[in-house]
């Protein structure tokens, strides 16, 4: 089944009409997903890849069924976007576009609160569940339906374990991309929820980086709520100066919160096993699965 | 983007906030004509986008112009952290009974800005914050409803102030908020905000982090010239579009993905190898952004071998193996190259790459251990 | 028992030590009023009338126990009060300041929306349920407990009809004060169905004025529902010029809507007696009442 | 506070509207120079805070500078409405394909500001609600949630636009409600909103209504001077913070409370007078207002008997009486007065009116009736 996106997911794609959104519909619409229409403002009427696009998320939703979308929109105009898809009652929201503004990113995690709905990204892969639906930019022939569900915040570093997991014949339930921004829609914990529920996921494979404080908050669930299914957790950075960015503007360290060491602590307190390498990671969720 | 000190208080002052009166110098003869605008006992402080300036000796202290004058030389004369003084900002200095602290930064957890403010202020706020969390209050803003002006009051209320102290700091902390909605911080603060034995608050330093992705809103710092805090690579690297972090190492690093980059490093650590820099060249990358990567990387004197680590996701290996190529050959690179490229096109990277006669591995973790052994071998 | 306010009510004042505020909760307090604690940013500590004043609602809420506030601040600042009040977790808010910029108050009535919380005003002499409790400024003594439930617009023509009333022993159950101003909190139809469900009320007075079309929606209400008690309108503003504005801002007149024929004969419609002179809103409904 | 159609142009210019391009004369030499900077055809309009100026031979065409000059003379001899013409704005003529209605103003009902949109502009858009109602579109604003750039576009899209033009036409909505929410308007509309043959959009006439309790933000029209569309009491009414309307009747009347003074101009027309005016001096006025309100009153020629009518709440009976004496003394005021006091401090007024020989009714509708029949009798 795996979680959030499925096959019944049918998707809005905002944004289509650029080189990212258009490129990326086609190889959404080839793996299966649903794409019922695309928006971008000024460009109703035209059509990406068969799928007809409207100015308004308003108007494609008064000519097609939908209950996700996924946004390509450039960085000054996506929080307008995803607040536009959320106001219109989409309840899945996958945010690709990287540097919104922090402040933009804030009022479109208030607004979802408030309407109750589900936030990826933004700065995010997407979302993938092998087999049924992928709402995201990752390349899909990494992925395998399985028994792992990844919960990352990069994206490189989720292909390189995921393609760990697929050789190991692991493969993923479902595969979220949490986002490498400071402001994120949905984190660890909310993920890890849904995962335990999940009668597909059997383990689940955590892959943080530095900054924030998430994985710590991630771990201290785990250990509360005893999760039940396996977690094996990798963390990236645990090298990385103090104070210098890495990339992600979310990967900034300051003082001792965030450290990769911070969070290596955090998971090993609440049991979780941590792989020192990538590929450790398959490794050790195969010998867990196995005992 | 920091702002500097003088800047910061700039805007600060924009929005009604007093700060010491004060001038920026560039040079002694500067320094010593704003001096004599103002009333000693003065305060001259180097302008570098560094924390723990005062601590490095970048803050100095002067009872008469002349010595301003010889305080603004001896700052024109210094690297603060490694970064050269280009200017001095000279103030009045101010007599605090009591130093307070207040700022404004991103929760992420709440999604929110957070308030943060303590009686404790003067240090770090991480300190307080560590030794006495009592004393530092925290105050989430609901981005749907503002930080209104009784939310300030409650703050200051909350402080210890009552009377016309809690209106004059609540007037304070709320164009502290505007000032930070405004101009899009990730971070801005009063430390110390001090309160003066004649009973008023000042702003004696202060701090402000442009958002950088906000930039574009902010037309104002557009073309504001990169300080000192930044190597000539990493000046190149932004021009490039490049996300570049100098290291201390010898081992140059190229990869695709934030993460994937950090993983990297920490598998050179692993093998006992030092990188020389962090380097994403990002998502789908054409041959040109990896050829100036490669440049970028090489140009760092340090560097002894190069490791390129490519995941190709929306990166395409065959634009990956032309682009070393490219700089291969512009820039006849003689240092070792150990290469890993999986992913899209991956079949056209490596033939491409072996026609040139250059190996490619297939993992990371494998190709880590050869480019560390490399060095150790030199 | 009447409505809103009433035995039960515990009030704060806020702006109690301005010359209006401090001076009206004298009144307040000599009525019976129960006053809990006053604000005023910057005058914590004090006292006005023995009552103790502090710098935030906050502050004053963990030391009083209160429900209700009365607002007397100065119109740049008044909204920025109600909605203190009302984060505050206040239910009930009078704002007899006048002037406030009509933004202001769209978001004090949008975030009361969002909180469940009744307002009152602006720009309203208050509410006053006769022999229990006043929150406002209303000359007490012209109002008795009684029978009749009144809803008003204006100030001195609601003493002036609720005279009449008390002269003719019929009495007030609870007299409202809409507020003069084109946005306001409580409008007819609102108390109207508090005045429903309320026994002590017997009958209803409406006192309405040119401009909007609130009564209009009354007489609605009343027509629809088949309003189960009786009903007397007067309407102010009959002879008013179009496009003038008589004093109130809200009674200004655009094209037809809004004028005192519109509203009279939507009453008439909705079979409420209307009176043409003051003094004859009580003769009415002595009338109807013996009947 | 209306704006006029210059100002309003101005505003919507610096929110980055399309405007005609013009500019402001005050005399006829001005308008010949302005003239001369445009290309004909030209448009030379009044600025008059009335509506229906066209109508009433406000707006005038030229095809030459010569003709301008003469409309602006033209002009300038002009009363609209009664209200002398001191400034034209000339511009260059729009050929418009076709004429939109844009504005923003205030629902009370709703409380929240409502957007209203027409694809038939250029007339009254009330016209426009009564006759076709489905051609009006009404869009209300969560006040808490704003009206985002994609309701513009919900709008443009609702009013049959698509393409480039839906995307110029929402950034119009959305730059004038930007405007709007800034200038605290009660009323912001561009009517027409011309969309051009060249398939532009311009904002030929723009009309804004500032909020007057607003004006504390808006300091740059704190000392706009009143223009003539208010009578020589209106403005020393406004100066005394009474409220004052001139109306065309001969019977003065003061009251306190806005409701009770309409109800009594009402209960005048019923027993078959006509009010002069209506003046609400407000709650607790003090004498010295009392005073200058039968000032303001009595300055009309036309009036022939005062009606005063009170109510005592906050107001005091005795202060009321004592303004009146004032006045009396100050004015040597020999028309026939009728005067009702009640409520607060009641005894005490009628004993000072007493004295001076003024005699005192309980009843507004006795009086009402009394004074009529003093003025039908002169």
């Amino acid at each position: 089944m795996g979680i959030i996106v499925g096959k019944e997911t049918k998707a809005i794609v905002q944004g289509i009409t650029g080189a990212q959104g258009s490129f990326h519909t086609k190889l959404m619409l080839e793996y299966g997903t649903k794409i019922v229409a695309g928006v971008t403002p000024g460009k109703g009427g035209t059509t990406v890849h068969g799928i007809p696009v409207y100015d308004t998320v308003e108007e494609a939703l008064e000519r097609h069924e939908a209950n996700a979308s996924i946004i390509f929109v450039p960085a000054p105009f996506a929080a307008d976007a995803a607040l536009e898809a959320l106001e219109n009652g989409l309840k899945t929201v996958v945010i690709i576009t990287e540097h919104i503004p922090i402040k933009d990113a804030m009022n479109v995690m208030a607004y979802a609160r408030r309407v109750g709905a589900t936030v990826v990204g933004p700065n995010t892969p997407g979302i993938i569940t092998p087999g049924e639906c992928k709402l995201g930019i990752m390349p899909a022939h990494i992925f395998k339906p399985g028994i792992v569900g990844m919960i990352s915040r990069s994206g490189t570093l989720t292909y390189e374990i995921a393609a760990g997991l697929s050789k190991r014949q692991l493969g993923q339930s479902t595969c979220v991309g949490l986002g490498g921004d400071p402001i994120i829609g949905l984190n660890f914990v909310d993920v890890l929820k849904l995962f335990e529920k999940d009668a597909q996921t059997e383990a689940v494979a955590i892959i943080g980086e530095i900054g924030g404080n998430l994985e710590e908050l991630a771990a201290e669930y785990i250990a509360k709520e005893k999760y039940p299914k396996h977690v094996v957790a990798f963390v990236a950075g645990r090298t990385a100066p103090p104070g210098k960015r890495m990339g992600h503007a979310g990967a900034i360290i300051m003082g001792k919160a965030g450290t990769a060491e911070s969070k290596i602590e955090a998971f090993r307190k609440a049991g979780v096993e941590v792989a020192e390498k990538p590929s450790d990671v398959a490794f050790l969720l195969e010998k867990m699965i196995k005992r | 983007m920091k702002l500097l000190e003088y800047e910061a208080k700039g805007v600060l002052a924009k929005y009604g906030i007093p700060t010491p009166k004060g001038g920026l110098a560039k040079n002694k003869a500067e320094a010593c004509e704003i001096a004599q605008t103002l009333r000693p006992p003065l305060v001259v402080k180097a302008q570098v986008p560094v924390a723990g300036r005062g601590k490095a000796g970048g803050i100095l202290f002067a009872d008469s112009v002349r010595e301003a004058e010889k305080a603004a030389e001896k700052l024109f004369s210094m690297q603060i952290r490694g970064i050269p003084v280009r200017s001095v900002w000279i103030e009045e200095k101010v007599n605090a009974q009591k130093e307070l602290y207040f700022g404004m930064t991103v929760d992420r957890l709440n999604k929110t800005y957070v308030i943060i403010g303590s009686t404790e202020g003067g240090m770090e706020i991480e300190e307080v914050a560590e030794k006495t969390p009592e004393k530092v209050l925290r105050f989430s803003i609901d981005p749907l409803h503002g930080f209104r002006s009784y939310h300030a009051r409650q703050i200051a209320k909350r402080m210890g102030y009552t009377g016309s102290k809690l209106s004059m700091l609540a007037n304070i902390f709320h164009n502290l908020y505007r000032a930070g909605v405004d101009y899009d911080a990730e971070l801005i603060e009063m430390n110390p905000l001090a309160e003066t034995f004649e009973g008023n608050f000042v702003a004696v330093d202060a701090r402000i982090i442009v958002d950088d992705n906000a930039l574009f809103r902010h037309p104002e710092y557009k073309d504001r010239p990169l300080e000192g805090e930044f190597s000539p690579q990493e000046v190149e690297a932004a021009k490039n579009d490049l996300a570049y972090v100098k290291l201390d190492g010898e081992i140059g690093v190229i990869g695709n993905g934030a993460g994937l980059v950090m993983a990297t490093l920490d598998a050179i650590y692993l093998y006992g190898g030092k990188p020389a820099n962090f380097l994403d060249v990002g998502g789908g990358a054409p041959s040109e952004k990896i050829a100036a990567a490669l440049r970028i990387v090489l140009s760092d004197p340090n560097v002894k071998a190069l490791f390129i680590n490519i995941l190709g996701g929306i990166t395409r290996c065959d634009e990956v193996a032309k682009g070393i190529l490219q700089a291969k050959d512009k820039l006849g690179i003689e240092k070792p190259m150990v290469i890993r490229l999986v992913g899209t096109n991956e079949e056209e990277g490596k033939r491409i790459l072996a026609e040139a006669g250059v190996q490619v591995l297939d993992s990371m973790e494998d190709a880590a251990r050869q480019v560390v052994e490399i060095v150790k071998r030199m």
